[in-house]
Formats: structure tokens, sequence, C-alpha cells
């Protein structure tokens, strides 16, 4: 908190040492405070949020990751309309060319394969594929920003659904315990037992494939995690005295979960987030395979890994660049969440 | 409960359970792979052992009641039927030293040789009788082959009008085996080597109960090999049957098999030289296209796409004229399959059926429905116009396994971009969903398979008549049906050869009512000191009775 | 000095932030004989705690500097300890309780052992012998059928409790100097006399130097024999109990008398608080830290940082206003009357202390 | 305790039994049969066929059946391997599954609490951030690329660990390896972020004014204090490693269950379906109990005696 400003004397730009040593008498003379600058209360202390701002610009990881995630998220908007490439059409004289950029060569970008022969020359092919191209000719540079696309909204349409029915089922059967607790506790493990693929065949039968279909199927599965892991950290919180003493003044039960007890569950609430994402990522690839998710031609990052995986020692730059997005993307979130707990944590805030 | 005992008691009760459930298969069987070096290297008289793999554990080695390729491979190679087939793929005598048949051939008659089961007990007429009879009694998934091979009362027991036991078959003694059919039928001793038709001792059969055929043990050889070894999901072993009438000619010891599920496994497998022969599939292609024991051959099993004939549009024959010229099918099989798979512009296979006169059914049928792109375009527009729409969008199933999906793609973008207005959906659906669908014809098109029963073409042709649980098109042409009654009782071969000709013609020259696409190929990675591996494309894929290493 | 155990000088403690370093203790003298009561008060943040925390060198490493001081326990450096030997003094020879006894003990294990720690840590006994001595502090503290106890876990006890199971931990190994940092402040009034009433009886019994850090001058009143004023980092005042609460001499610690309610002052008598709050560290100019709330603040207060003058041997001030040439009528009353009460206290003293030989 | 355990007994009773009614509903709407050769099946023979397995019957009466064969310890036969026994299946395969999935839960947690431990302890530095990408690593590549890379440089190219196939003890190695990435992920992940909430609390600083030298410290109060909430995520973790090795048991050959469990949704072999779900659903109950008796064993401010923790 920034208090008065003492109201130095006439020495106040002169450096310690350049001042005389010893003060001179005529200094004893009484100066009386103005009685207004004794009254004024310190600059408002910043708000909650606009300080969790400033912490968070702070940590540095945390804004390299904000960058690198709004720079990915740009390139997976306007990458698939930088070449002329749409990611569906094929060019089958140009099936499996490795990638090659004009001025990437050091970095692997030189159009050579596995075996080190330069398959632009020894076919012919002028126009440069910048993450080549798979077994169907397609450009990979559109078809992975096109696959982060896709694969971005899943994580964040998982996220999402994680936080808002995984933390709320889990914290309403902590906080209530008892026979509630106990009947919510069953739900999730009958929701867990059934295995998920029948309900999964039985929605490609009655549903149309594509995204709606995917959230569905997220829906039955994706939050048990999240569940478990709230309730057991509020069940350990929800005896604090903190929490009697909001209750005895009064608090309604949902006012003392989200203001009480969400904000100390943050840490492990960001932590599980972390991990539903790339679970969600793969089970998309898992629903597109098996035919609830996005149809061929359309592909999300984790298809195309998992396409990549078949030809991993012949073609590996099929599998490489599209794990090394989605390792980007995940590296980036996680800085992010924890410059976020950090940055949002009420201990924290010295 | 305090906590030490808790701690104390956890941990090694966990591990004994687990470690005891591991069945090793190396621990337990001692001949397993890397303690002998199973690798089949080695100079002309060094050890006669080699190692292959299967994609998956046998379903079951009840001969009565097996249904696909591995079951048959081993069955084929410990048991032997009357006949059974040699390394040209023809069919000659086996267990049947004699075989006479009555002037109209409703009677056939077979004299067995003398064999003993692996158990000592001699191999009886009754054994196939009985044997035959078991399969019709416990409705055995094939046991429409005997309606097939045309015995007597067989579709009667089949639809259970009457008691298994009124089979056409009876032992007349010991040796002596008597089988009368409906009416003659050419296809009789190829059907013959079928697995269907192999004998069973019905005492050690009754004996064992619910147990039969379940391990290595209670299963009884009367073939080259002896089954010596089973362990669940991990492989088998076959060890030369010493006993057999015709041991002298074969000339392997051992025959390991292993199951690898994974491709790229596989691959890896045959590098660290665990295994001498293993499948590949494209996407391994590019990988071990220089390795010197890379294989490519043709196979029996055939992909193409089955049209709705009740939908509007595609019971038009000019757009599934159109639809089938529209694909480029040398892109298909060289640049997205590159697994051996070869263009197909036909039902039947080529390689494999040749005519009485020596000549392959391909080369007489020719390729049929076969243009190029502007041929297409005409016969679209003239569909078009017949059906009075402009544009055309249809869903296409396909299952969801890798191959699929990839020709799936490759269609998709070649209709789209070769027919003006033609709009195709990818519909991906599990196996068993997608069969049913077809089964239901609730769909508009479909990529479906189709593997031969046994070596003759007509098991690509009288799928298409009508009704037959195959055709699931909902497609009729009475000229065809008749064509296929005929040819079933034709005992003139040469004759029957043409109306098989005719057939396919009807079908897709007339009334183009499938798009055929290619003729499935293997790849395979095979140790090059492993000769004449007999690959057979129908019934059971491989005869190890003449294999050998070098 | 040579019965002083514990001598600091010029202590110097400073925080390293984000935003350059932030001095905490700006320069803290202070001393305490074996057996005594030395308390500290001040107004939170006014760095007490870190001296405190700085004397058994509790401070995080990655973030805390001592730029300069001393803290000499026993002649020895303590800021030139290593690692092994502060450890080896920290329980044993210097001991500290905390605020809060409900978070200062581990909710997972039993009191038993968390006393017994310290034990075969220092004393190098075994478990049968850590366990009788353990459950003898219990009792030593107060609490009943100690025996059973020692099994029990922390949430089982009472704030008060737990607080004399914290003092149990901290006598276990008989030190020579305790430090109770705001041992009271969460405990209810009642269970605040008992506690006070225990640790002066543990003093008596084991010789304890207790350094008392509190904000609460009715806690000073109760246990301290030296008092030490601090304000912005800094000791303004120090001297015994009765110089601080009867001559008092810098005008915070007036200020500090003068904002607490007084039993025998007429009711009616207000209450007068010190104006302001406390400064942030990282702002504090070169002049007197008080001077901003100081009502007789001079010019020199301003530019000059006041030094310290010995009122008595046993008081000192950092105030401009015992500078001889402060005017005569700017010094307040009260100080001018405690002036004087204060030397004819210390010439006394002297006299007694030399077995009234005048010095 | 007693009282405790028997109410939680009977809660999973029932719980089994609405997984196993409503599983058995669900794959009755599941198109298609349960036979082989489904491909070449005419509809009289299907008739036949499912005559003689009872499967025209309606719903309810398979139902009953299926239930008082349950009762009685009786599985039933597999569709897919003609005469052999769900439970001789599922017995055959659940010992491969177990161990790779045990093996590489044990070694991932403790490479996982050594690396969160450690990035904990050196918060904010470079160890920190490097076992942090370490960790998001193991987590956003799927566990099939690392068991493929994996079989490759050190099954092929090193040649020190067989490639595939169930022989001996080695082949138990890979497997293991490929499925212990995820939970070094996980585990490193949570332990980081409990330690660091306990680190800041005052019964650390006390532990520390006793003296304790810093490891003592670290190891009696810190790390015993932060493993307490990764228990009860190691539960669940672990059932879904036990059951999630389908991609690690098809690339390494491990006779599991794993593959078996989507095989014969995918074939629909009823009796197997059954049989695996009521496995992995009671393994999931079981787990879920064990890590509540657990937690409230290693944190003894949650009592078990019916307590709202049941």
């Amino acid at each position: 908190m920034t208090t008065i400003q003492p109201n130095d004397g006439d020495f106040k730009n002169l450096r310690s040492q350049d001042r005389p040593a010893e003060p001179s008498v005529d200094l004893f003379v009484p100066k009386p405070l103005d009685a207004t600058v004794r009254e004024e209360l310190a600059a408002p202390a910043p708000t909650f949020w606009k300080e969790a701002r400033e912490r968070l610009f702070k940590n540095k990881g945390a804004v390299v990751s904000l960058v690198l995630l709004i720079i990915l998220g740009a390139m997976s908007l306007i990458g698939p309309s930088m070449n002329e490439f749409t990611y569906r059409e094929q060019h089958i004289p140009h099936s499996n060319l490795p990638p090659k950029v004009a001025g990437l060569e050091w970095l692997g970008f030189d159009g050579k394969d596995v075996n080190g022969v330069d398959q632009y020359a020894q076919r012919g092919v002028e126009t440069n594929y910048w993450f080549g191209t798979d077994e169907f000719g397609r450009d990979l540079w559109t078809r992975v920003w096109k696959g982060t696309q896709i694969s971005l909204f899943i994580a964040l349409v998982a996220a999402f659904l994680d936080l808002v029915i995984g933390v709320i089922y889990g914290g309403i059967s902590a906080y209530y315990g008892g026979r509630i607790d106990n009947v919510m506790q069953r739900i999730i493990e009958i929701l867990t037992g059934i295995p998920n693929l029948i309900v999964i065949i039985l929605f490609i039968l009655i549903l149309e494939p594509g995204i709606r279909s995917i959230i569905l199927a997220m829906i039955i599965t994706g939050w048990v995690g999240m569940a478990r892991v709230v309730r057991g950290q509020m069940l350990q919180l929800k005896g604090q005295e903190f929490v009697l003493a909001s209750r005895t003044l009064g608090a309604s039960d949902s006012r003392l979960m989200r203001k009480h007890l969400l904000p100390n569950v943050m840490g492990p609430i960001i932590v599980t987030v972390m991990f539903t994402i790339p679970t969600a990522i793969f089970f998309e690839a898992f629903l597109s395979f098996i035919g609830l998710g996005l149809q061929a031609p359309l592909a999300s990052l984790g298809v195309l890994i998992e396409d990549g995986y078949d030809a991993i020692r012949s073609f590996p730059y099929k599998l490489l660049i599209p794990a090394v997005v989605i390792s980007l993307v995940m590296i980036c979130f996680n800085l992010l969440a924890d410059g976020l707990r950090d940055a949002l944590d009420p201990k924290m805030r010295k | 409960m305090n906590k030490k005992w808790v701690y104390r008691f956890m941990a090694p009760a966990a591990a004994a359970l687990i470690l005891a459930g591991c069945n090793f298969s190396g621990s337990g069987d001692e001949a397993s792979g890397d303690s002998e070096g199973g690798s089949a290297e080695g100079d002309g008289n060094s050890a006669q052992v080699i190692t292959l793999s299967e994609q998956s554990d046998i379903p079951t080695m009840d001969s009565t009641k097996a249904h696909d390729s591995i079951a048959f491979n081993v069955l084929n190679n410990i048991n032997e039927g009357l006949y059974r087939q040699n390394e040209s793929n023809d069919v000659e005598p086996a267990m049947a030293e004699k075989h006479d048949k009555n002037e109209d051939e409703t009677v056939h008659t077979f004299t067995l040789r003398e064999q003993n089961w692996s158990n000592g007990e001699p191999v009886t007429a009754q054994d196939f009788e009985y044997a035959w009879k078991r399969v019709m009694r416990e409705a055995g998934p094939y046991n429409y082959m005997l309606v097939t091979a045309g015995i007597k009362n067989a579709e009667a027991i089949m639809n259970e009008e009457k008691d298994a036991d009124e089979l056409g078959v009876k032992a007349i003694d010991e040796k002596t085996l008597e089988v009368t059919l409906e009416a003659p039928n050419p296809l009789f001793e190829t059907l013959l080597a079928f697995a269907t038709f192999l004998p069973q001792n019905q005492a050690f059969v009754e004996e064992q109960g619910d147990q039969y055929a379940l391990e290595a043990e209670n299963v009884l050889s009367n073939g080259p090999f002896k089954f010596t070894g089973w362990q669940q999901e991990q492989g088998w072993t076959l060890e030369k049957n010493e006993d057999y009438w015709d041991a002298e000619n074969v000339k392997l010891d051992k025959a390991e098999f292993v199951v690898v599920k994974d491709p790229q496994s596989g691959a890896n497998l045959y590098e660290t030289e665990k295994v001498d022969r293993v499948k590949l599939t494209s996407s391994l292609v590019d990988q071990y296209k220089d390795n010197d024991g890379f294989t490519n051959e043709k196979a029996s099993g055939i992909v193409f796409l089955r049209f709705n004939h009740n939908h509007e549009v595609l019971s038009n024959v000019n757009i599934r004229r159109a639809v089938n010229m529209a694909i480029d099918r040398d892109g298909l099989a060289d640049v997205i399959l590159k697994d051996g798979s070869t263009p197909l512009y036909g039902v039947v296979p080529e390689g494999f059926y040749t005519s009485p006169e020596g000549t392959d059914y391909r080369e007489l049928n020719g390729d049929i429905n076969k243009g190029t792109a502007e041929e297409a375009k005409k016969f679209w527009e003239k569909g078009l116009e017949e059906t009075g729409i402009d544009s055309l969008t249809v869903s296409l199933n396909i299952a969801d396994t890798d191959e699929m999906k990839k020709v799936g793609e490759y269609l998709q973008a070649q209709l789209e971009d070769n027919l003006p207005g033609f709009k195709l959906e990818l519909k991906a659906v599990p196996f068993a969903q997608r069969l049913e669908i077809e089964k239901a014809i609730e769909y508009d098109l479909s990529l479906s398979t189709w593997g031969p029963d046994y070596a003759d073409p007509m098991t690509y042709l009288d799928m298409w008549v009508d009704g037959s649980s195959a055709n699931r098109m909902d497609y009729s042409n009475p000229k065809l049906d008749e064509l296929v009654a005929e040819a079933r009782t034709d005992t003139d071969l040469s004759n029957r050869y043409k109306t098989l000709l005719e057939i396919e013609k009807v079908l897709l020259e007339e009334d183009a009512a499938v798009a055929p696409l290619y003729q499935r190929g293997n790849t395979y990675l095979t140790r090059q000191s492993i000769e004449n591996l007999v690959i057979h494309p129908a019934g059971a894929d491989l005869s190890l009775k003449w294999a050998s290493v070098k | 000095m040579d019965n002083h155990i514990l001598e600091v000088s010029n202590l110097h403690v400073s925080f390293k932030t984000r935003n350059g370093e932030v001095p905490a203790v700006r320069g803290v003298n202070f001393s305490l004989k074996k057996g005594e009561t030395l308390a500290i008060v001040g107004e939170s943040g006014s760095g007490k705690s870190v001296t405190a925390k700085s004397i058994m060198q509790l401070l995080p490493k990655q973030n805390t500097m001592v730029p300069e001081g001393e803290i000499r326990y026993e002649g020895k450096d303590l800021l030139k300890f290593s690692k092994k030997e502060i450890q080896n003094v920290r329980g044993s020879d210097i001991s500290m309780v905390f605020q809060d006894p409900m978070t200062s003990l581990n909710p997972t294990m039993k009191i038993g052992k968390q006393i017994m720690e310290g034990l075969s840590r220092h004393m190098k006994l075994t478990k049968k012998q850590a366990r009788k001595r353990a459950k003898e502090m219990l009792e030593l503290v107060g609490i009943p059928n100690a025996e059973a106890r020692l099994d029990a876990y922390p949430h089982q006890f009472s704030g008060g409790m737990r607080q004399r199971v914290v003092i149990a931990i901290a006598l276990a190994c008989n030190p020579k100097v305790l430090i109770a940092d705001e041992p009271t402040t969460a405990l209810d009034v009642t269970i605040q006399a008992q506690i006070l009433r225990l640790m002066r009886g543990l003093q008596e019994k084991m010789d304890t130097a207790i350094i008392l850090i509190t904000h609460d001058l009715g806690v000073v009143a109760n246990m301290a024999d030296r008092v030490a004023v601090m304000y912005a980092g800094e000791v303004v005042e120090q001297g015994t109990l009765d110089e601080i609460f009867y001559s008092p001499q810098h005008p915070y610690t007036l200020g500090l008398l003068r904002s607490m309610p007084n039993l025998d002052a007429p009711r009616t008598e207000p209450l007068i608080p010190i104006p302001g709050s406390p400064p942030d560290p990282a702002m504090l100019g070169m002049g007197c830290p008080f001077a901003a709330r100081c009502p007789y603040t001079m010019k020199v207060c301003h530019d000059y940082h006041p030094d310290y003058t010995a009122v008595s041997g046993t008081q000192a001030v950092r105030c401009w206003l015992q500078d001889e040439r402060t005017p005569e009528d700017h010094v307040p009353e009260v100080i001018r009357q405690g002036r004087q009460k204060s030397e004819i206290a210390a010439d006394q003293a002297a006299i007694d202390a030399a077995g009234g030989v005048p010095v | 305790m007693k009282r405790y355990l028997i109410q939680r007994f009977a809660y999973a009773l029932i719980t089994l039994f609405i997984i196993v009614t409503a599983t058995f509903l669900l794959m009755q709407l599941l198109p298609g049969t349960p036979y082989s050769n489904a491909e070449k099946l005419t509809e009289s023979q299907r008739a036949i066929l499912d005559a003689k397995y009872g499967l025209d019957k309606p719903v309810a009466i398979q139902y009953i059946t299926y239930i008082g064969n349950l009762v009685q310890g009786d599985l039933g036969y597999s569709f897919q391997y003609q005469g052999r026994t769900v439970m001789s299946m599922i017995g055959d395969r659940i010992g491969p599954s177990a161990l790779i999935g045990l093996q590489g839960l044990v070694f991932g947690t403790i490479i996982g609490l050594v690396l969160g431990i450690i990035s904990a302890l050196r918060h904010n530095t470079a160890v920190d951030y490097v076992s942090v990408t370490i960790a998001v690593l193991g987590m956003s590549i799927p566990s099939f690329v690392f068991a493929a890379l994996l079989q490759y440089y050190i099954g092929v190219k090193l040649g020190w660990l067989p490639v595939a196939l169930w022989e001996n003890y080695q082949s138990t190695i890979l497997p293991s390896l490929a499925l212990s990435v995820t939970v070094i992920a996980t585990v490193a992940r949570f332990i980081r972020s409990e330690m660091l909430e306990v680190l800041g609390q005052d019964y650390v600083t006390t532990a520390r004014a006793k003296g304790l030298n810093e490891s003592g410290v670290i190891w009696k109060h810190v790390i015993r204090n932060a493993l307490i909430p990764v228990v009860t995520m190691l539960g669940p973790l672990a059932v879904s490693i036990m059951t999630g090795t389908l991609v690690i048991e098809k690339i390494f050959g491990v006779p599991g269950l794993g593959e078996q469990f989507t095989l014969s949704i995918l074939v629909l072999d009823y009796s197997v379906i059954m049989g695996i779900t009521l496995l992995y659903s009671a393994l999931f109950i079981f787990v879920v109990f064990f890590v509540d008796v657990l937690y409230g064993l290693l944190d003894p401010r949650i009592d078990l005696k019916g307590g709202s923790k049941a």
C-alpha cells in the first residue's frame, strides 16, 4: 500500500553524501504537518483483477506462452489461406513429398526423404510444399493449420465442459456430503462403468458425424476426472475454519462455494484441465476414426498424428510436424495456466 | 487396521497374483523362438524350422466350427480330408486312395488309405460320417458348404426340415465311405479340400466334451504336422507328423506361429530375425520395398462398390457406368495402396481361375466398363438427363479400417473431380454395423469386400442371384439367375466355363450392377531361405507340406 | 557485556522483489541478558517478525539478504554460521514459537512425534527416552493426561492447547533463548493470560531469555523486563519497562501509550490515535521515518536521520527532540519530565548496582 | 469402521447391478450379430443360430437368464472363440495387462515424483521449466508414438530388449516404459502443485525452527503431506492405465485384455463384453473405495466412521 509521501526538506534532490554531515542549527525549527496531507488516504488499492493481470504479465513464461498461443491461433485461421492449396484437393503425382521451405533447408525443410534423396528434383516438382504432402498429395501445411483450428476448438470445448460440469458436480458432491455425495459418487462410478464405446456406436447410428456428436460424446465421459479431483480437494477444505466462519455470517451455499472454496481449489483444477485437453484431442481422433467425429477429408491434429504414426519411419514428417504443433499448444497452455494460477492465487498476493 | 499392516499386505500380494497370471510363452514352452534361434538361416541341411506370423489368435480348432483363414491354415496342415489342394492349387486325392462314381455322378464311393490319428487310432469312414453330420447337427458356420457341394438332404437339414442323420453320407465299412448327391456337381472334389469336410474321431471328441479343441493336447492330427503347443493370444507350434502316410515328402521339422497384431512391430520382428514371414500394410511398403525379402503377390479377395438399386438415381445404369469409369484404378492401386493390389475391371480376380483350356478367366472376359474420364462424363450427362436432375449428393458407407478410409477418400476426390455436380459424403461405420446396414439396404453406396469360399469363379458370381443373402442391392436380372442355375449343374466343364463368363458380362456389361475397384494384393517380408511355401487363393491360405529351408 | 546472551547490532534485512530491493529492517540494535524478557513492540509491518526470523535465519534464502549487521549469540556471529551450524543452534540454543497455533503444527503427524523430533535431533535420545521427555514437557505446559495425548493429532486440540504444544516443542531441549512471535494474538484473553503465566513460570524454572514480539502493550506490561519500540524497520526507543511506560521519550512511543485505554485515567479522556499509517519501506526518505506522522516534527527530522541518544544507562532514543539544539519550548512537557525522572532513576540504579558506592 | 465397510460394499453391489443392466440393454440396441462369419450368413441360418443361443427370446428373458447364470458365477461362452468360457478368456489375459499396467504405474509414479519434487523445490528456475516441459511432452504426445520410438531405437537399433512378443520378463519392460510416460506426466504435475502448496504452510517453518536439516524437513513433513492428494489421483489413473493399454498391447504383442474389450464390442461378442465390463467396473469401484480408505489412513483429519467421507 502506498502511504503519505514524507515531504522532503530543501535537500530532497541532493544525494545524501553531498549534504553537510551535521544539520545546521536553523533547521531546528518546528515544521507543522499540513493537515490535508496527513488525512489523505493512500491511492485506492489496485482491484483484484488489475493486480492479477499485472502479476501475470510479470511472469515471463506466461507472457511468452500467451503470445505464442495467439500466434498459433492466428496461424490456424489464416494458415490455410496462405497458399493456393485446399485441405482436400488431391494431387496423386505429388504423393508423399517431404517438407521443403526455401530458406529453411538447414532445419530439415530440404525436400529430402529418409534416405536423403531430393524427391522434388527426382520427380521434377516445382511447387514447394512447406510441410510436405500426404499419400494423396494433399498439402500438409493447409491440413495442419486446419487441424489446429479444429483441435484448438475441441480443446476449448473440452476445457469448458470440464470446468462447468466437472467442477460444479464435484463441488456439490463434496460440499453437501453425506447422502448426496454418496449418490453422486455412485453415478460417477456407473458412468465410468458403462463402456463408452457402446454408447458411441449408438451415437454413430443415430447422430450425423461432426462436431456436435463429438461434443455430445465428450459430455458423457470427459468431466468425470475433474469431478473426482475437485471433490477430493473440497472435502479437505470444507472443514477449515474460514468456511465455518463465513457460513455463520449467513453466506448462501452457492456464494460459499464460489467465493470461498473454489479459489482455494484453483491449483488442482488448472492442473486437471491441462490433462483433459490432450485427452480430448485424441479422443476426438478416435471418434473420427471410428466414424462419429469429423469425416474425411477434414482432419484434426489428432487424426493427422494417428495417420502419421503408420508411416513413422518412412515419412517421419507426417507425424513430427503436427506433434510439434500440439506440443507447443500444450506447453503454452500449461505455462499460461501456471501463470494464471500464481496470479489468481490469493495466498500469493504479498 | 493400522497403516503398517496395510502396506505389508498390499505390495507382495498384488505382485504375486499378477506375476502368476503372466504365462510367459518363453519360459513355459521350451521350444520357443529365441532359445533355438528361430530364424531359418543356415545352410542346406540346417534345422528345418521356420517362424511365421498371423494377425490374431486362432478362434477355434474345431473343424466343424472353423470359419476364418487362420483356423483353416492350421487345420489344413495338421489334418487331411478326402482331397487336398496341391502346389498348383488343383485338388488331388489325399485320404481318398480310390474315388469311384456311378454313371450319373450322383453317388461317390471313397476308399480310405491307411492312416492313424496322432493318438494311434486308425482314421475310419465313420470319422468322416460323424464329422459331416456334426457340422449339420451343430449348425456350424460353414454348414452351407455341404449344400453347395449338393450332398443329399443337406439343404433340408440346414433349414431344420430333416434330421442330421438323413445326410447323404454313410460309412459302408471301416475304409469305404459312400456319399450321395442331390445332382451331379462339378465343384464336389474342389469343395472336399475345405476344412468343413475334415474327419473327426467320435470317441475322442465326445471324451473331451466341451474342452474339445480348446488346448493343443485335446485336438487330434492326421496330416503332415502335429499340433504340439498353443499359447492364448501369443502363438502356436506345428511339428512334423512322423507317421503321416506321405511323411517322406515333408521336409520341415517344425513351424512356429506368432501372433503379431501391429504391422510395424511385425516388420521390426522380421528385422531382428525373430519372425521369418510377416504381412505388410501399404504404409510400410515404401520402407521395405528394397528389402530382399519383399514379396508382392496377387490375392483372391476383391474390393468393389455396391449401389443401392432402389435409389432413384443410382438405379440408372448410365449413372452406374459413369461411376465405374470415373475412377482411375491405377492411381488407387499403385500410389495409394501400393500393397500389391491391382486394378480390377470385373468381379472375378485374375490369376487364379483358368478355363479347362488353360486361359485365365480375366484374360477371356477382359476389362469391362473401363473408360476415360470423358467417356464417364458422357454417361454421367446421359444419366442425369434420364433421371431429370443436375447434381447428386450420396453417402458412401465405409468400414473403420485404415485401408478402407484411404480408398474412401480417394474415391471421393475422383468422383467429385470427374463427375461435375457429384457430391460424396463418407460415412465410416464399424464393420458389424456396416454389414447390417448393407443387409437392410439402407445405404446409397457401400465399399464392400468379398473373399472366395472355394477355388472356382462361381463363388464371385452366384452372389448376385435375386434374393441371395450376399446380393444386398435388391439387384435382380432373371437372365443372370438362369445362367447361374445352369452353370451349377453343368458337368461339361468347358461349356460351364462359357456360362460363367457370360454371367459376368450380364452383371457388368449390361447392368453395371457393381463397380469393381481392385483385386487385393498381399505384400510380405519373407526370409529368402524358405522355399516353396505354397499359398492358395481360397480355403486355407498356406500349405507347409512341401515347404523347406534352403 | 559478558552476561548478554544475544546482541543484535546494526542489523539490516531487505527483500529482493521484482521492482528492486525493499529494506524491511534498517539498522536494529538491541541485546538480551540471560533469563531476561525483552519485548519488541510496534505496529504490523514495522519489521519485528522479520528481525525475529532473521535471528534464526528462517527467512527464505532466494529472496532475502542481510547486507550488514551482526547477531552475536554467546559471542559468535550467527550470520556467519554454516547451514549445519545454524541447524544445531535452532531448537536447542534458540527456539521459536509462532503466532497461529492452528497452522503451526503438522496436521498429519502425532503430537508426540512432533515434540520428539527436536529431542532426538539435538539430544540424541533413544525413542523411549524421547517419549518420556515429551510426556514431561506436555505436563510442564499443563496438558492433562499427557501420555494419551502424545498419540493424538493436532485437530483434536483446542487453540490454547495447541499453543501449549508449540511451546512444549520449543522448550523441549531447554533453549537459552525463546523467541515468541505474537504467541497469544490468535488466542482469546483468558487463554492468553494462562499462556503468559506459563511462559513466565517456565522462564524462571529454565532461566530462558525470551524475546516477546507483540503489538499488544497489555502483554508487554505483563511480561517484559525491557522494551524495544520498533517503527518502519528501526528501533526508535528502548529501555526498561518503567522507563518506557512512565518516561517515554519518543513521540511514537508516546502516541502508542496514549492510544491505549488506561484504567486509572479518567474515563472522559479521549484516546488519541496516531494519524496515517506506517510508511511503505520502499518509499522511505533520508529523514526520521516517523517524521510524516510526528506532531513535533521539525525540518531537520525530514532531512537528517536522528542518532541514538542515551537518556539513561538503560534507555536510548532516536529523536531530534533529545538534541540540545532543539528549542526547549518545542519539546513536549511529558517528554521533559520523563527525561528528568529517568536521569534520577538511572543514577540510583547505578549506585545500587555498584553496591551503594557511587559510580 | 465395520459399518462403513458393509455400507460401501452394499453400494458397490447396487452400482455394479445398475452397470450390468444398463450395459446389457444398451448392447442389445447395437445392430449386428455376434456370429463370426456374419458376412456369409443367410437370414434363415441366422434365425436358427439365434434360436440355438437363445438370442431370439425377448430381451427381458435373455437378461433374466444372464443374471441367473451370473449369480452362479457362470459368465457364459464367447462367440468369437467357440467353446471358450469368458472366465478362462479373461483369466488368461488379465495377468499380462495387470503386470505392464502395474509396472508402468510404479515406474511412472517414482519418476514422476522425482521430477515433480525437484521442480517444486527449484521453483521458477531452469530445472523447473525443463521438468514441466518433459511432463507436458509426456502428456501431449500419445503413448503409442513413444511405444513406436522405444521399439525401434531400443528394440531394433540397439537390440537390448525384445522388440515385441511375450517370451520372458524382458518383454514386459518396453510396454511398461511406454505406459509410464503418461503416468510420469500426471504425477509430476500433481506433486509439483501440491508441494508448492505445502511449502507455504507455517508448520514447515516450525519444523525448520526445530533445527531439522533441510532434507529432514522436506521428507518428513513436506512430501508426506503433499503425497496425500496425489494418492486420490493415482487410484483412477491406475484403472485407466490397466484398462487403457489397448494400443500398447497391440504394438508389443502383449496377450492382454486391452484389445479384447474394444474388439468384443466391435464384433458384438455379448458375453465377453459383459464379462469385461463387470471386471473393469468392479476394479474401478474397488480402487475408488481403496483410495478413500487409504486417504482416511493417511490424513487423520478425515474420520472413516460413516463420516461425510463415505
